[in-house]
């Protein structure tokens, strides 16, 4: 056979190009003021966000359940696809498992900046401390800290589980380039990889068994972060469907975003070869139907609303979806609900220029279903409103502008310096192709 | 010039097939030092290596099922014996608000160990290697499929196991010797 | 405070302050952010001597605490002023400085409670922005220079037997400073002595002398009327005496023997609030229906038949009899009021007793002040004096008292602050602060006392008006000279002593006026002329600052005004109905035009108010005397009619199309029963849940379990309870941005409910502490046990190990937790300080502790005892303030205390109780009149 | 020469000594992250970060050998309050120089004590067991509790310069809190010129805080624990 792997690695190896350089200024641009916003908390507190009482929660909370829903939309299809052994996993995984951990880089952050003493996060962590006090274990929010570090630490395995061979590789190709440093670095990365088959044999069932233990602990992170509200007592938010509806309305975000990547990617890097027609048409059917499911979701809660006895609880629904929510509420619906339907259209499912702003407009969808439910949930409390409404400041504004530039930063990193599509998968799955045409 | 003693001889095919076909021919004759070679899983040939995965399956669930217990042990221990807090009424081992800490920390241990114990299962990382003296040894990576015979297996003498592999019709044959 | 009062040895406890620091550190502030400058300044403050340094954190070396631990803390009585009449306290001081200011259980007008205006000298004492320094037009002066002008003013006064020489007061009741002034009328037969109180209610003046040929004060014993009318009076409120009349009504209502409360109004008051019939009445429409009562009364010697029908008013206080009662309001008419006497007289009412003012010269003060403006601008006026009162900002425009001020030569303006009128002034000299000099004064029965100081002056140039005045007779005396005298001649034929010695440690120094029997006069009803159409002007002092003279309160800025809420500043106040139909909406900036003179302010509805009247809060819009009172919502003084008026028909109002809504902590307007608030029919009971089923068992509490038990039938609303804890716990001002931002920091607030018809719904309020849930919700959810319940179920807050994520206050379902959004720490660590609450950094959840100090304080004052906590041994600061009671506290073990009592009343219940929550803080619901719905 | 034997053989990308020093490396990186963890354990709880053994600016040389040591003063000679109040207070100017007036009068020493007296001031002491401000430290309850000056003050009788003896750390209060006894043979020493007598050490007082020991789900909780006892 021979290897058609080979421009993968040269579109890593190439220098960078002129798109690429300015595509890195402005997610640098962007970097910078994720920093300034970033400062402005730590100097001056979280006076300077927009919350107040009862709003002690906003944007911090939104966009981190957010990245969260992204994360783990994509790693779960990433998993999804190692497990089944599915030829798309050759085309996306790797920009699956990439934008989720970009996406949980961007998420891991927000917790400890939301914080009013930010520099004593460490006290949530259980260490012998001077003063013999030890965190809360039955808070949601001990939960949390470590759903987000299980969650950070497991993905990037999962994501360097399958990059090693393909590491090797790069090792290769860069000495045969004569480009000794280079290869020394992906050299060390690599491990020392070398291809033996036992070598593959052991690596192969560790890939896939992180990716089934992936699964479970993504649904579980999600779920953790929609048990912090789902414990309070706020009508909006004290419900047992809660970590369900989380979950799933947030399958579009993750969907949308590895569909507009695969379509971005796979023209600056030209890669149609790997990332075919094929492939692009099963994603966007994929976003279809998680939109499906996201629109039963929200289907399902206004069914629950209408069969639910106690009136605050009731009104608090009316309030969020009717009421001063509506917005949000609808804006959600119609963004990662609605609009992905379009995408049953086969004529469209294969645009570029429809598949990529319906991917990233799922993704907003989704945001703006977090709001409604951070935001809109507290609508309609138990006391009348004893505050005024959440306004968002600019310092949040920069933070959630920030944290999208800094997203798009490591994803261009990874675009630019490691294999783009898993190669090893690639080469596995055309030999297996061939062998079968053979046969026939 | 002072020559160094071969490690091996190495055999270099293009297609699993061959490679497959070489292994098993390679173990008919009795050879128990040998190595084999591909850019991806060949997982036939693993098989006539006799490599088993198990192990990571089995270090994976006992590396989970400490954490499990590292996380519910601290948990109880701290809030029943250590300080023992009236917290909002709660009892002081309110077991099921640890379990959702506990079942995170478990996997994340397994994931953890599944990594290190293939790595350490591998013998990895292991940057220098007899095998990268092999000629060409870099394309396994790509398009190659080697096997490679050792030159501590009693079987091994330079003129007869050279004569063997050729007998696979390889596309190549080279003794590998350090440099 | 259990503590009895007790007398300092000698009036100067230490240390004594260099107040030359502090004066000299306060330079031209600007006013951005009222916050930082509260901030800034007190810590001002600060440097005038506090024992102990700033401490944020944890110092490794700091200086010694108090020299003497005993010694640092001593309670003084005292009294203070309000409309010149005295209110007694118990001062709270810590290493000689004054921290807080408790009711004197022994004075008249106290028993014990506090209102707002009391619980704020502490802040007015330690604010730097106070006049410290003796000024020549502006600039300070060394003392000697005042002296000598003093003195050239006698030598130009003394030929010409003092003509040209005025005096212009506030409301005079001490019997010191009246002595002293009639000494100076007596040498200087030529001069005068003026009278000016913005507030002062001139119609009660003039319709007793009609009526009976004097001015007196009616005093009315709610604790034994049947029935009272209230026309526009506001007995609960702002009468002379109110916290003594809150305390007689609340006894009667819970002895069963509820008092009938019929008030009617223009706009709505707290008394008008508890009212157990509220008659929404358009000023114009005052007159002519107290004369319809009268009339259905049969009252004789009416001049005018009764238009207005109100025979069943006049019934209802014909049932009660001798114990039926009228009062007319300060800002009612002479007319009014000579009816309300007749009306007394015809009924035959003995729940009131007509005492002699206990002004030292009661007079319609609005024409003492104009008489003297004309006066000045005739050029009559030499040598003015003003001691104390701010009549370049609080006299009506129309009077033009500011350009008259320009034509006298020698003008002394003697005030705690630079004003608007010192800026007019020649000379101004810095009056003492009341808790720091001494002085007398009586209460609104007549009850004497003599006030002394509980802490060395931070003003070393301050002057009080009688030290001013002995200075111009040449013969100077200090102020407690003068006291002594006053007293001496008093208790002639007593060991003064003995009497100086008892007066100071009770605060009280004699008994309540005599009272009078008089007859009414013939030719007592002198109908006025009816009001003409159009919509009517109504003035009224600023429930917050008390038309202006405390606009310098940051804390009283702050408190959200009983049924407006809204803080830092005023509003135009109309009826829902009047605003709807002008097409307004609730904000919008209005021009408000009387007499051709016109203000900007905006337009905000009450519920309740009567339609075709727009009442003014006097009070806001200062332009002088602190930043923290400077520029805070518009000054209707700016439009009062020269005749000092209450209310004015030709009101103009015109839209502006801008908007400058005030700074309001009510953001819900909606008007619906809610289910926080319960009331029941008279005699009724709540149904009494069965104690809600948990999973698990209960928490154990062996000792003490603390309790808190609200009685809402009690509560008036008039926010002495969070003034109080305010005081009490270092509780920090945010200023009017961050309160418009939700980020107010009260530990407890009150909230106010309508329920019912707009035009006239019930109103009632609530006071909301923690509530120290026994399943509290806050708890599992924080991360680090930064908030869990102690050994005697209280829910702790412990700041040092709070990280903030705010979690708690999500879940907490009261929304009583507050979040130090700002570092407040600077700013409140002043002397005013209370050192046994810490000070919470930036970044922190805070809440209500049950005043934890305090019960630890009593725990270990037991513990050294060795005997057991007694109930009431330990009183909440807002417990303690509540003029009706409202508030009880206590152990909830033991089946005698009073707050296990009220938890066995019928009308207990918990807010919210269907969620589990298991509130140690409870309710008693409100007792409902039978129109209100209930 | 055959053709399959070949000789020419590819360069090693790595040397044998990289894998070696790989593992250095990766070893190295974990024995840095422990030693870290051990070396923050140590520091928080060591007397240096708390000041201990640090004497304070005083304004006067003050030596407590020469007076509770040498001289054998009771300690409320000084700090009268400490069996009354929760501050145990500093000596006044008259307390010192109502002796000193007589005996060692150095006046050059005692100016600022005459400075104060003059001025009816306090005499600017510095402490150095002050505790931070969200700590509500009663004095009169522990010594009734019978718990000794020296628990928290060391020997100061041995003390030239007085100086803080313990951290004064939440730790440090909490070993005495959850297990009084462990203190108890401090307190005993604390009868050489202090307070109280050894045996009246512990005695639980009736209404103490320790009376209210109770157990929940087997579990036996002391009020002496809570944060409230404690905390402002």
């Amino acid at each position: 056979m021979s290897d058609n792997t080979i421009p993968v690695a040269e579109a890593a190896l190439r220098p960078g190009a002129w798109g690429f350089r300015l595509a890195m200024a402005a997610a640098g641009a962007g970097v910078v003021v994720l920093v300034a916003s970033v400062a402005a908390v730590l100097v001056r507190g979280v006076a300077v966000w927009g919350n107040n009482i009862p709003h002690v929660w906003g944007f911090d909370l939104i966009a981190y359940a957010w990245w969260i829903g992204i994360a783990n939309a994509a790693s779960l299809f990433a998993a999804v696809l190692v497990l089944r052994r599915h030829g798309l996993r050759t085309a996306v995984n790797r920009f699956a498992e990439a934008a989720a951990l970009a996406a949980i880089l961007a998420a891991a952050a927000y917790p400890i900046l939301h914080l009013g003493r930010p520099w004593l996060f460490l006290w949530t962590l259980p260490y012998p401390a001077y003063t013999g006090l030890w965190p809360q274990f039955g808070s949601p929010l001990v939960w949390d800290f470590w759903g987000i570090m299980s969650h950070v630490v497991v993905t990037s395995l999962f994501w360097f589980i399958g990059l090693i061979p393909d590491l090797a590789s790069m090792r290769d190709r860069a000495a045969r380039h004569g480009r000794m440093r280079a290869a020394r670095a992906y050299g060390i990365l690599a491990l020392g990889w070398r291809g033996s088959v036992a070598h593959w044999h052991r690596h192969q069932a560790a890939y896939r068994l992180v990716a089934a233990l992936v699964l479970p602990l993504l649904l579980w992170a999600q779920t953790v972060v929609a048990l912090e509200f789902a414990t309070t007592l706020v009508p909006a938010w004290h419900q047992a469907r809660l970590p369900l509806h989380v979950v799933v309305t947030g399958l579009p975000s993750g969907l949308g975003v590895v569909l507009a990547l695969a379509a971005v990617l796979r023209q600056a890097l030209s890669l149609e070869r790997y990332v075919d027609e094929r492939d692009m048409d099963l994603l966007a059917r994929l976003l279809a139907s998680a939109g499906l499911a996201a629109g039963m979701a929200y289907a399902h809660e206004l069914l629950v609303g209408f069969l639910e006895e106690d009136p605050t609880t009731r009104d608090a629904l009316a309030a969020r979806v009717f009421g001063g929510g509506a917005p949000a509420y609808c804006g959600a619906v119609l963004l990662s609900a609605v609009l992905p339907q379009l995408l049953w259209l086969g004529a469209l499912r294969t645009r570029t220029l429809i598949v990529v702003p319906v991917g990233v407009l799922a993704a907003a969808g989704v945001w703006l279903d977090r709001w409604s439910i951070v935001v809109g949930g507290l609508l309609r409390d138990h006391m009348p409103a004893v505050g005024p409404e959440y306004a968002p400041s600019v310092a949040e504004w920069g933070l959630l502008g920030g944290s999208v530039a800094l997203f798009a930063m490591v994803l261009l990193l990874f675009g630019r310096l490691v294999p783009a599509v898993s190669m090893f998968e690639t080469r596995h799955e055309e030999s297996e192709t061939e062998a079968e045409r053979e046969e026939r | 010039m002072t020559q160094h003693p071969a490690f091996g001889l190495m055999a270099e095919f293009d297609d699993p097939e061959p490679l497959t076909a070489a292994v098993r021919a390679a173990r008919e004759a009795g050879w128990r030092r040998l190595e084999a070679y591909s850019p991806f899983p060949v997982p036939e040939a693993a098989e006539l290596l006799g490599v088993s995965a198990a192990p990571i399956g089995f270090i994976a669930l006992g590396a989970g099922a400490v954490g499990a217990v590292l996380a519910a042990g601290t948990a109880w221990y701290v809030s029943v014996h250590v300080y023992p807090v009236n917290v909002g009424g709660r009892p002081l081992n309110a077991w099921p608000a640890f379990m959702p800490t506990t079942y995170l920390v478990a996997i994340l241990w397994a994931c953890a160990a599944a990594l290190l114990g293939m790595l350490a299962l591998n013998g990895l990382p292991r940057l220098n290697h007899p095998a990268f003296f092999a000629r060409g040894f870099h394309r396994v990576s790509e398009d190659r499929f080697c096997l490679f015979l050792s030159a501590e297996d009693p079987l091994y003498d330079p003129e007869s196991t050279a004569r063997f592999l050729r007998g696979l019709s390889p596309l190549r044959v080279s003794e590998v010797r350090g440099a | 405070m259990s503590a009895p009062p007790r007398r300092g040895p000698d009036s100067t406890p230490e240390p004594p302050q260099p107040a030359a620091l502090a004066a000299g550190a306060h330079g031209p502030v600007e006013r951005r952010d009222a916050l930082l400058l509260v901030g800034a300044s007190l810590a001002l403050a600060a440097l005038g001597g506090c024992d102990e340094a700033p401490e944020h954190g944890h110092p490794l070396h700091a200086p010694a605490r108090a020299v003497d631990g005993a010694a640092a803390s001593a309670d003084y009585a005292t009294v203070l002023e309000l409309d010149g009449l005295a209110r007694g306290v118990v001062v709270r001081t810590r290493g000689g400085h004054a921290v807080k200011l408790e009711g004197n259980p022994a004075h008249p007008a106290s028993l014990g409670a506090t209102d707002i205006f009391a619980e704020a000298a502490v802040l007015s004492l330690h604010d730097p922005h106070r006049s410290r320094r003796i000024r020549r037009d502006g600039r300070p002066v060394p003392r000697p220079m005042l002296d000598a002008a003093l003195a050239g003013a006698r030598e130009e006064l003394v030929p010409r037997d003092g003509r040209g020489l005025r005096i212009l007061t506030g409301p005079v009741s001490s019997p010191t400073l009246a002595r002293v002034i009639g000494e100076v009328l007596a040498a200087f037969p030529e001069a005068a002595w003026h009278q000016h109180d913005p507030l002062a209610g001139d119609g009660a003046q003039e319709g007793a002398v009609r009526a009976f040929g004097q001015p007196l004060a009616v005093v009315p014993d709610l604790s034994r009327a049947r029935a009272v009318l209230c026309l526009g009076a506001d007995p609960l409120g702002d009468m002379p005496g109110h916290l003594r009349h809150a305390r007689d009504w609340i006894t009667a209502r819970r002895d069963g023997r509820r008092a009938r409360l019929i008030v009617a109004e223009a706009a709505p008051s707290i008394t008008g609030a508890r009212a157990d019939r509220r008659i929404p009445l358009h000023p114009a429409e005052a007159e002519p229906f107290a004369r319809g009562v009268a009339q259905a009364l049969g009252v004789e010697g009416l001049a005018a038949a009764g238009t207005h029908p109100a025979a069943e008013i006049a019934a209802e206080l014909m049932a009660a009899g001798p114990d039926a009662l009228v009062l007319a309001g300060r800002r009612e008419g002479a007319t009014v009021h000579a009816l309300a006497h007749a009306m007394n007289a015809r009924l035959g009412s003995t729940v009131l007793r007509t005492l002699p003012h206990p002004l030292a010269r009661p007079e319609p003060m609005a024409a003492s002040l104009a008489a003297l403006a004309s006066a000045m601008v005739a050029e009559e006026v030499t040598h003015l004096l003003i001691l104390g009162p701010n009549p370049a900002y609080d006299a009506p425009a129309a009077l033009g008292f500011e350009a008259a001020l320009r034509r006298v030569p020698f003008v002394l303006h003697l005030g705690a602050r630079q004003d608007e009128t010192s800026r007019l002034c020649a000379w101004h000299v810095p009056m003492p602060h009341e808790l720091e000099a001494w002085g007398d004064c009586r209460a609104f029965d007549g009850t004497p006392s003599i006030r002394q100081p509980v802490t060395a002056t931070l003003a070393d140039e301050a002057r009080g008006p009688v030290e001013l005045l002995s200075a111009l007779l040449g013969a100077p005396v200090t102020a407690r000279a003068a006291v002594e005298a006053t007293w001496r001649a008093i208790w002639a034929g007593r060991d003064f002593d003995a009497a100086w010695a008892e007066a100071l440690e009770t605060g009280v120094a004699g008994g309540a006026a005599v009272p009078l029997s008089l007859q009414l006069r013939e030719g007592w009803d002198q109908p006025s002329p009816p009001m003409p159409a159009g919509l009517v002007a109504a003035f009224a002092p600023d429930p917050g600052t008390h038309g202006g003279a405390e606009a310098h309160e940051a804390w009283l800025q702050e408190l959200p005004r009983p049924l407006t809420k809204i803080t830092w500043g005023n509003a135009a106040l109309m009826a829902p109905a009047t605003l709807a139909e002008l097409g307004l909406s609730p904000g919008d900036e209005v021009e408000l035009g009387l007499e051709g003179r016109t203000v900007l302010a905006p337009c905000w509805p009450v519920p309740g108010h009567v339609p075709g009247c727009v009442t003014l809060p006097l009070g806001g819009g200062r332009r002088a005397g602190g930043p923290v009172g400077e520029g805070r919502g518009f000054d209707a003084y700016a439009l009062r009619p020269a005749s000092g008026a209450w209310t004015m028909p030709g009101l103009s109002l015109r839209s502006t199309g801008r908007r400058t809504p005030p700074v309001t902590a009510d953001s819900h307007h909606q008007i619906d029963p809610v289910e926080a608030v319960r009331s029941v029919k008279p005699g009724g009971a709540l149904p009494q849940p069965t104690r809600d089923a948990s999973l698990h068992p209960d928490w154990p509490y062996p000792g003490h379990a603390w309790g808190m038990a609200i009685d809402l039938d009690a509560c008036i609303g008039c926010n002495a309870c969070a003034l109080a804890c305010q005081a009490e716990n270092n509780v920090p001002v945010v200023g009017p941005l961050a309160v418009s931002q939700g980020r107010a920091m009260h530990w407890l607030r009150v909230d106010r409910y309508h329920h019912g018809a707009e035009e006239n719904p019930a109103s009632s309020f609530q006071p909301v502490p923690c509530m120290h849930c026994e399943q509290a919700p806050c708890e599992p959810v924080c991360p680090v046990n930064a908030t869990l319940h102690d050994h005697e179920g209280l829910n702790v807050m412990v700041h040092a190990r709070c990280i903030g994520t705010r979690t708690c206050s999500n879940n907490c379902p009261y929304k009583v937790r507050r979040f130090n959004w700002a570092d407040h720490r600077r700013s409140l660590d002043t002397p005013a300080r209370n050192p046994e609450v810490s000070l919470r950094p930036r970044g922190v959840m805070e809440k209500c502790t049950y005043c934890s100090h305090r019960i630890a304080g009593a725990r270990s004052a037991a513990a050294n005892e060795g005997r057991a906590l007694q109930d009431g041994e330990v009183e909440t600061a807002c417990q303690r303030a509540c003029p009706t009671r409202a508030i009880t506290f206590g152990d909830l073990n033991d089946p005698g205390s009073a707050v296990s009592g009220a938890r066995r009343d019928g009308r207990h219940y918990a807010m919210l109780g269907q969620l589990g929550t298991r509130p140690r803080t409870t309710y008693l619901a409100r007792v409902a009149a039978d129109e209100e719905p209930s | 020469m055959p053709v399959w034997s070949v000789r020419e053989t590819m360069a090693q990308l790595f040397s044998k000594r990289a894998d070696s020093r790989l593992r250095l490396a990766i070893g190295f990186a974990c024995a840095v992250l422990l030693l870290s963890c051990a070396t923050g354990f140590a520091l928080v709880r060591a007397g240096q970060t708390w000041a201990v053994g640090h004497p304070a600016e005083q304004p006067i040389p003050f030596s407590h050998a020469v007076h509770a040591g040498g001289l054998g003063l009771d300690c409320r000679f000084c700090h009268a309050g400490v069996e009354r109040t929760a501050d145990a207070g500093m000596p006044s100017a008259e307390t010192c120089l109502g002796c000193h007036d007589r005996v060692w009068n150095v006046a050059a020493q005692f100016t600022p004590l005459r400075a104060a007296l003059a001025g009816g001031t306090a005499v600017q002491w510095a402490s150095v067991s002050r505790l931070p401000n969200h700590v509500r430290f009663d004095h009169a309850a522990h010594t009734t509790a019978g718990v000794g000056c020296v628990s928290c003050h060391g020997a100061v009788q041995e003390m030239p310069r007085t100086v803080r003896a313990e951290t004064l750390s939440m730790g440090f209060c909490l070993d005495c809190h959850r297990d009084p006894t462990s203190g108890q043979p401090r307190a005993v020493e604390t009868t050489t010129g202090g307070l109280p007598a050894g045996e009246a050490a512990f005695t639980p007082r009736p209404h103490g805080l320790r009376a209210l020991r109770y157990r929940h789900f087997g579990v036996e909780v002391s009020p002496m624990t809570r944060c409230s006892t404690c905390h402002r």
